[in-house]
C-alpha cells in the first residue's frame, strides 16, 4: 500500500512534468497550427537556465525559479521570431523538419557548453521528508504538485477570462474569424510561444531537483508530451494535461510493478491504443486535419 | 477631406490568388448611407472584391479609398479601426464559445469600457441572441449564427459594413429574418454593401445594384434598374 | 436497368440534414444536370455517390452493383469519373503529366508489373500517352503540353480538369460546376464538348449554376433545395415551375 | 517524344561517372578516404530509400534508421549465431525490416500527416529500448560483435573474400547501383507517378482510382527493405551492430540530406548525402559542433532553398550557354519528331 501511494505520487510529478511540455504544444498547435518538435528541448533549456541561476550563481530557490521562468518567457518569444515565424505559412512537414533542426541545434549547443554528462541540482527540499497521513513524502514533490497545478490554474483563468486568452482559444476554433475581428495573428503566435516557454521554465526549475538534467533529455519528453497531446485530442489544452497525467501514472506504476526498462514503451502503447480507438483523442471533437 | 457623400471609392482595382487574376479593373463608388448589392455568377469575383477591400487578399493594382483614406493592402486590424467591418461568407464565428464570448471577440480591438453596455444593446436590438446568451454559437441555427456574426461586426460601430452572402444556406423564413436585420442596420445609419446569390431578393431592398462579370463591372444602377434590366434578368435572374 | 440509381440518400452534418431522402435515376446516354441554390446539398450528394462521404441512409447502385459503402478509388475503377468544384489539379505537374495521372489502375495491371515495366505495361503506357495527346487535342491544350498546370488560365484549367476526367474512358462522368467562373467563349466550348461527348455515348451528370448552360444542353434537370429534390424534368417544365424559380432566385 | 540525342548525353555521363567510381580506390592511397567513400555510399542508399517514402509519397516517417538498425542486428545475429552467408543475411535482413514495416504500417498509415510522424517516432524509441535492454538478443550496449567478413561464392567460378577496404568499396558500389536502379525504376515508372499523385493531392488521387493505403504501404515497406539490407551490409562492414545505428541522430541526418539536397529529387538526395558525409571530413570539426552547423544549415536550406541544392544547381545550369544550346537542340528535335 505504501509503495503504491509513493508510486502514485511519483507518477503524478512525472505526469505534471510531461503536462508542462504538452500544454505548450497544445497551445502552440491551437494558435499557430504548428507542431513543435523542439518543445522538450526548450524544457531542457529551462532546466539549464535554472541550473545556472541556482547552482552556478547561487541565487535563492524562489528567485532562481522566477529567473528561469522570465528568461524562458523571453527565449520562447525569440524562438518564435527566429525559427518559427519565417516558416509559419509553409506546410506542416516543413514545420516538423524545421523544429527538428532547432531541436538538434539546442541539443548540440548545450552539449558543447555543459558537456553530455547528466547533472543533479538538489535543493534542500529534496532531502526533506515529511510524514503525511502515515506516508513518507519528499517536500520537493509536494512543491512540484502544488505549484505546477497552481500554474495550470493561472493559465486556465488566463484563457477563460482575459481578452488575449480568449483570442488564443478563438484561434484554435476559427482562424479566419480571428482575422475578421482584428486579432493580430502574428503577435499572438509570439506571445503563445513566450507563455508556453515561461511555463516550461517554471516547471523545469520545479522538477529538476528530482531528476537529473542533460542536453539529450528533451527528445524523449517531446515524444511523451506528443503522446499526451494526441491522447487528449490535438489542440485541447485540458485534454493534454489529462493525457500527460495518465501517462505519468502509468509509467510510474509500470516501473514500480513490471519493469523499469519499458516505461517508455508503455507510453507508446497507450498512445497507439487511444489513436486506434478514438482517432480524435479523448476530448477531441470531430476530425482534425492533421 | 473626401467627398462627404461617398464613403468608399474603388479605382481600377486588380487582385487575385497567385497567378489567377480575379478582379480585372473594378471601379466603384458607394454612397454614404445606402444599401448596395453586388450580384453576378459564381467566380465573377464578388467575394474577392470584398476580401480585397478588407485587406485579406492582396491588391496588385488600383486604389481603395475609405472615408478619405487609402486602405488598399492595409491590414484588417487597421481597416477595422477606421470603421469598416466585414462579415465573410459561410460560418465565421467561434463555434465552441458562448454567444456572449463571441460578441466580446467581435469587440476585440476595442479597449474602452463601453463594450459590456454595447453588447447589452445588441441583445436589445436582436432579441433572438439574448435568449441564447450562454449557448455555444455552433449549436445555433444557421440564421441565428448569421445574425450573431452581423452583431459581432456592428459592435465596432462601423461606418460601412460588408456582408458576403447573408442568405447562404438559409431556409426562406430565415432569409426573411436576415434581410429584415440588414434593413434595420442600414436604417440605423450604417452603409451596407452585400454580395448575394439571391439576387432578386437582394436587389429589392437595395438602393444601388452592381453586377460583376468576370472580374469587371458589367452593369450598375439603382436596385430597381438592375432588377428590370433585360440582359441582367436573362443572365442572372432567370428571366 | 439504370446506369446510376440513388435511393433514399440522406446525409447529415452535426444535426443539419444536407441531403434529405433523395432519389435519382440516370439512364445510359443521358445528359442530366443538378441545380439548386448554394448549400442545397448538390456537392454533398456527389460526394456520397462517389464514396468521398458515407451516407447516413439510402443506397447507391451503379450498373446493378451496390456501391454505397465502397471506397472512392473502387468506385473510380468501376468507370465513374468525377471532377471537383474547387478545381483540383496537380498544379506543379505539366499538362500532359496531369492527364497521365488520370489513368491510375484502370487497366488493371499489378504493382509488380508496373515496376518491372512488362511489355503489357509498356503497351498500356503507349496507349495512355496516345489518349492524352488525343484529349489535349480535343480540348485544345496541345500547345501547352509541357507547361505546369499552375500556369494555365482558369478556363484552360477547367478544360484540363475535364479532359483528365475523361482519361480512364469512364462510362459515367460526374462534373461539379464545369462552366463556373470561366468566360463566355470558354463556356461555349465547354458546352460543345459536353454535347459532343454525350452524342458519342457518354453519360454525363453535372452540377451547374449557369442556367444558360443547363437550359441549353440538358434533356433533364433535377432541382435540389435544402437537401430535398423539389423538381425534375425537361428545361421548359423547370422554367415554368414556380417553386423552383422561387427556391433558386427568391421571390 | 524524347529524341535519341537527348538520351545519349545522360547515358554517356553515367558511364563516365561509373568509370570514375570504379577507378577511385585504385587512385586513392589513403584507406581512411576510401572508408569515407563507403560511408557516403551507405548514406546515399539510405537517403534514396528514405526519399522514396518522404519525397515521393509524402509520408514523413521518423523511423527509417530503425529499419536500417534492425537490418544490421538481423544480419549480425544471423552471422554470429548460425554463421549464415552474407548474401542470405542481406536478403533476410531486408525481409525482417520489411516485415516489421508492414506490421507497424497497419496502425500508422491510417493516421494523417503529423500523427503518422509522431507514431513512427514512438516506434523508433521502442526499438531503441529493445536494443539496449534485451541483452540476450542484441548484446545491449556491448553490441553484437564478431560479424563475419562477407564471402561471395558462385559455383566454381567466383569466390570473392571481401576483406580489404577497397573490396568493401566495390561491394558497396554494387549495392548502391542496385538501389539506384530500383529507386529510379520505381520513381519514373507508372508506380512513381501514382506516388506523386498521392503526394500532390490525396483526394484527387483517390478520385482517379488510387488505393492510397496499398501504395503507401508498398512504398513504406520497400523503403524499409532497402534500409534493412543496407543495414546488413553495414553490420558486415563494421563487423558489429550497436544501438547507435538506431539513434534519432540518424533520422535528423537523413532529413538534412533530403531537405538540403532537394527532397523528391534523386540527384538532389545523392548530392545531399555526399555533402553530409564527405565535405565535413575535410573541415575536421568536432562532431558536436558539426551538428550545430548542420542544424543551422537545415534551417537556412528550408527557408531559402525550398527546392534544395538541386533546385539551385538546376537554376544555374539552365543559365549556362551550354545548357541553352542543348535545350534548344532538344526542342528542335521535338518539333522535327
Amino acid at each position: 500500500m505504501e509503495t503504491f501511494v509513493e508510486q502514485l505520487l511519483n507518477g503524478l510529478t512525472l505526469g505534471l512534468m510531461y503536462a508542462s511540455v504538452a500544454v505548450g504544444q497544445a497551445l502552440i498547435f491551437g494558435v499557430a497550427r504548428l507542431i513543435n518538435f523542439a518543445h522538450g528541448d526548450l524544457f531542457m533549456v529551462g532546466a539549464y537556465v535554472f541550473f545556472v541561476a541556482y547552482s552556478v550563481l547561487g541565487l535563492p530557490y524562489p528567485v532562481a525559479i522566477c529567473v528561469s521562468a522570465v528568461v524562458m518567457f523571453g527565449f520562447g518569444g525569440l524562438f518564435e521570431r527566429v525559427i518559427v515565424r519565417p516558416i509559419l505559412d509553409r506546410p506542416w512537414h516543413v514545420h516538423l523538419v524545421a523544429t527538428l533542426g532547432a531541436s538538434i541545434i539546442l541539443i548540440s549547443a548545450f552539449t558543447l557548453m555543459w558537456g553530455s554528462t547528466a547533472k543533479q541540482v538538489p535543493t534542500s527540499y529534496s532531502a526533506t521528508i515529511l510524514q503525511v497521513a502515515g506516508f513518507r513524502v519528499s517536500l520537493q514533490r509536494i512543491i512540484v504538485v502544488v505549484v505546477t497545478l497552481l500554474s495550470f490554474l493561472a493559465l486556465h483563468l488566463f484563457l477563460q477570462k482575459t481578452k488575449t486568452g480568449k483570442a488564443m482559444k478563438a484561434m484554435s476554433q476559427n482562424r479566419e474569424a480571428c482575422a475578421v475581428v482584428g486579432v493580430d495573428v502574428r503577435r499572438l503566435s509570439t506571445l503563445t510561444f513566450a507563455i508556453s516557454c515561461g511555463l516550461l521554465g517554471l516547471a523545469a526549475s520545479l522538477v529538476s531537483p528530482l531528476f537529473t538534467i542533460s542536453p539529450t533529455m528533451g527528445m524523449g519528453l517531446t515524444f511523451k508530451a506528443f503522446a499526451a497531446v494526441i491522447m487528449g485530442g490535438f489542440g485541447q489544452v485540458n485534454g493534454a494535461i489529462y493525457g500527460a497525467i495518465i501517462l505519468g501514472v502509468t509509467e510510474a506504476l509500470t516501473a514500480g510493478y513490471i519493469s523499469s526498462a519499458y516505461t517508455d514503451a508503455m507510453a507508446f502503447a497507450m498512445m497507439i491504443l487511444v489513436l486506434l480507438l478514438r482517432p480524435q483523442g479523448l476530448l477531441g471533437r470531430g476530425k482534425v486535419g492533421i | 477631406m473626401a467627398d462627404e457623400a461617398r464613403i468608399l471609392e474603388i479605382n481600377d482595382l486588380f487582385s487575385g490568388y497567385g497567378e489567377i487574376e480575379v478582379l480585372k479593373g473594378v471601379s466603384l463608388e458607394i454612397e454614404n448611407g445606402e444599401i448596395a448589392s453586388i450580384i453576378g455568377a459564381n467566380g465573377a469575383g464578388k467575394s474577392t472584391l470584398l476580401k480585397t477591400v478588407f485587406g485579406l487578399v492582396k491588391a496588385s493594382h488600383g486604389s481603395v479609398v475609405f472615408d478619405g483614406q487609402d486602405i488598399a493592402n492595409k491590414r484588417p486590424t487597421d481597416i477595422l479601426r477606421l470603421g469598416l467591418s466585414y462579415v465573410p461568407q459561410g460560418r465565421c464565428n467561434f463555434p465552441a464559445m458562448s454567444v456572449n464570448d463571441n460578441l466580446e471577440m467581435g469587440a476585440y480591438i476595442r479597449t474602452d469600457k463601453e463594450v459590456k453596455a454595447d453588447i447589452e444593446s445588441m441583445f436589445e436590438r436582436f432579441p433572438i441572441l439574448e435568449a441564447r446568451k450562454e449557448v455555444m454559437a455552433g449549436n445555433m441555427s444557421g440564421g441565428e449564427q448569421q445574425i450573431l456574426e452581423m452583431a459581432m461586426a456592428l459592435l465596432l460601430h462601423p461606418k460601412l459594413i460588408m456582408i458576403d452572402e447573408p442568405s447562404l444556406g438559409l431556409a426562406p423564413q430565415l432569409v426573411e429574418l436576415v434581410f429584415k436585420a440588414i434593413q434595420r442596420i442600414n436604417a440605423d445609419g450604417t452603409t451596407t454593401v452585400m454580395v448575394e446569390q439571391n439576387a432578386k431578393k437582394a436587389l429589392s431592398v437595395s438602393d444601388h445594384g452592381i453586377v460583376l462579370v468576370l472580374g469587371q463591372i458589367g452593369f450598375e444602377g439603382t436596385g430597381e434598374e438592375i432588377a428590370n434590366n433585360e440582359e441582367v434578368r436573362r443572365h442572372y435572374l432567370g428571366g | 436497368m439504370a446506369l446510376l440509381d440513388v435511393r433514399g440518400l440522406t446525409k447529415k452534418f452535426l444535426g443539419l440534414t444536407a441531403v434529405d431522402n433523395v432519389d435519382i435515376t440516370i439512364e445510359t446516354g443521358e445528359l442530366v444536370s443538378l441545380i439548386g441554390p448554394n448549400g442545397s446539398g448538390k456537392t454533398t450528394l456527389f460526394n456520397c455517390v462517389t464514396g468521398f462521404l458515407e451516407a447516413d441512409a439510402g443506397h447507391v447502385h451503379y450498373r446493378d452493383r451496390d456501391i454505397t459503402k465502397r471506397a472512392p478509388y473502387e468506385i473510380a475503377l468501376l468507370g465513374l469519373s468525377r471532377t471537383f468544384q474547387q478545381a483540383r489539379i496537380y498544379r506543379r505537374l505539366s499538362v500532359v503529366e496531369n492527364l497521365l495521372m488520370g489513368i491510375q489502375q484502370h487497366q488493371g495491371e499489378s504493382i509488380l508489373e508496373r515496376v518491372l515495366l512488362t511489355r503489357k505495361v509498356r503497351r498500356l503506357e503507349q496507349e495512355a500517352t496516345e489518349r492524352a495527346e488525343e484529349l489535349m487535342d480535343f480540348v485544345g491544350l496541345t500547345h501547352l503540353r509541357d507547361q505546369p498546370a499552375g500556369n494555365l488560365s482558369y478556363g484552360q484549367y477547367k478544360l484540363l480538369i475535364f479532359a483528365t476526367a475523361l482519361m480512364p474512358d469512364p462510362d459515367l462522368l460526374l462534373l461539379d460546376e464545369p462552366a463556373a467562373a470561366i468566360n463566355p467563349t470558354m463556356i461555349n466550348r465547354m458546352k460543345e464538348h459536353m454535347v459532343d461527348l454525350n452524342r458519342a455515348g457518354k453519360t454525363i451528370f453535372f452540377i451547374e449554376h449557369n442556367m444558360e448552360v443547363v437550359m441549353d444542353i440538358c434533356e433533364r434537370i433535377i432541382v435540389l433545395d435544402a437537401g430535398r429534390k423539389i423538381a425534375e424534368g425537361p428545361p421548359d417544365s423547370i422554367r415554368n415551375n414556380e417553386r423552383c424559380m422561387e427556391a433558386y432566385f427568391g421571390r | 517524344m524524347t529524341s535519341a540525342r537527348n538520351l545519349w548525353i545522360p547515358a554517356a555521363l553515367s558511364v563516365a561517372l561509373l568509370m570514375v567510381l570504379i577507378g577511385l580506390p585504385l587512385v586513392i592511397e589513403n584507406r581512411y578516404l576510401v572508408h569515407i567513400l563507403i560511408m557516403t555510399g551507405v548514406y546515399c542508399a539510405l537517403a534514396l530509400s528514405y526519399d522514396l517514402v518522404v519525397g515521393h509519397v509524402g509520408l514523413l516517417s521518423l523511423a527509417h534508421p530503425t529499419f536500417f538498425g534492425v537490418g544490421a542486428y538481423a544480419a549480425a545475429i544471423l552471422s554470429t549465431r548460425v554463421a549464415s552467408p552474407f548474401l542470405v543475411n542481406l536478403v533476410v535482413a531486408g525481409f525482417v525490416a520489411a516485415g516489421l514495416a508492414s506490421v507497424v504500417s497497419f496502425p500508422f498509415l491510417r493516421l494523417a500527416g503529423a500523427s503518422f510522424a509522431i507514431g513512427t517516432l514512438g516506434f523508433a524509441l521502442i526499438i531503441q529500448l529493445v536494443a539496449n535492454n534485451e541483452v540476450w538478443l542484441t548484446g545491449g550496449t556491448d553490441c553484437t560483435i564478431g560479424v563475419a567478413r562477407p564471402r561471395l561464392t558462385l559455383g566454381p567460378w567466383i569466390d570473392w573474400r571481401v576483406s580489404s577496404v577497397s573490396d568493401y568499396y566495390y561491394l558497396m558500389l554494387i549495392i548502391l547501383l542496385l538501389v539506384v536502379v530500383l529507386c529510379w525504376r520505381l520513381t519514373t515508372s507508372r508506380v512513381g507517378r501514382t506516388f506523386i499523385s498521392i503526394r500532390e493531392d490525396e483526394i484527387l488521387a483517390m478520385a482517379s482510382g488510387v488505393n492510397l493505403l496499398k501504395y503507401k504501404t508498398f512504398a513504406f515497406v520497400v523503403g524499409a527493405f532497402i534500409a534493412g539490407s543496407v543495414g546488413a551490409y553495414y553490420a558486415h562492414y563494421s563487423t558489429l551492430a550497436c544501438p547507435e545505428a538506431l539513434s534519432s541522430y540518424m533520422t535528423i541526418a537523413l532529413l538534412i540530406m533530403l531537405f538540403v539536397g532537394g527532397v523528391g529529387r534523386m540527384r538532389g538526395v545523392v548530392l545531399g548525402a555526399i555533402m553530409f558525409t564527405f565535405v565535413p571530413e575535410f573541415l575536421r570539426i568536432a562532431p558536436t559542433l558539426r551538428m550545430v552547423i548542420y542544424g543551422v544549415l537545415l534551417l537556412l536550406a528550408i527557408r531559402y532553398m525550398p527546392e534544395g541544392l538541386d533546385g539551385v544547381v538546376t537554376k544555374w545550369w539552365r543559365k549556362l550557354p551550354l545548357a541553352r544550346t542543348l535545350a534548344s537542340s532538344g526542342e528542335n528535335n521535338q518539333k522535327a519528331g
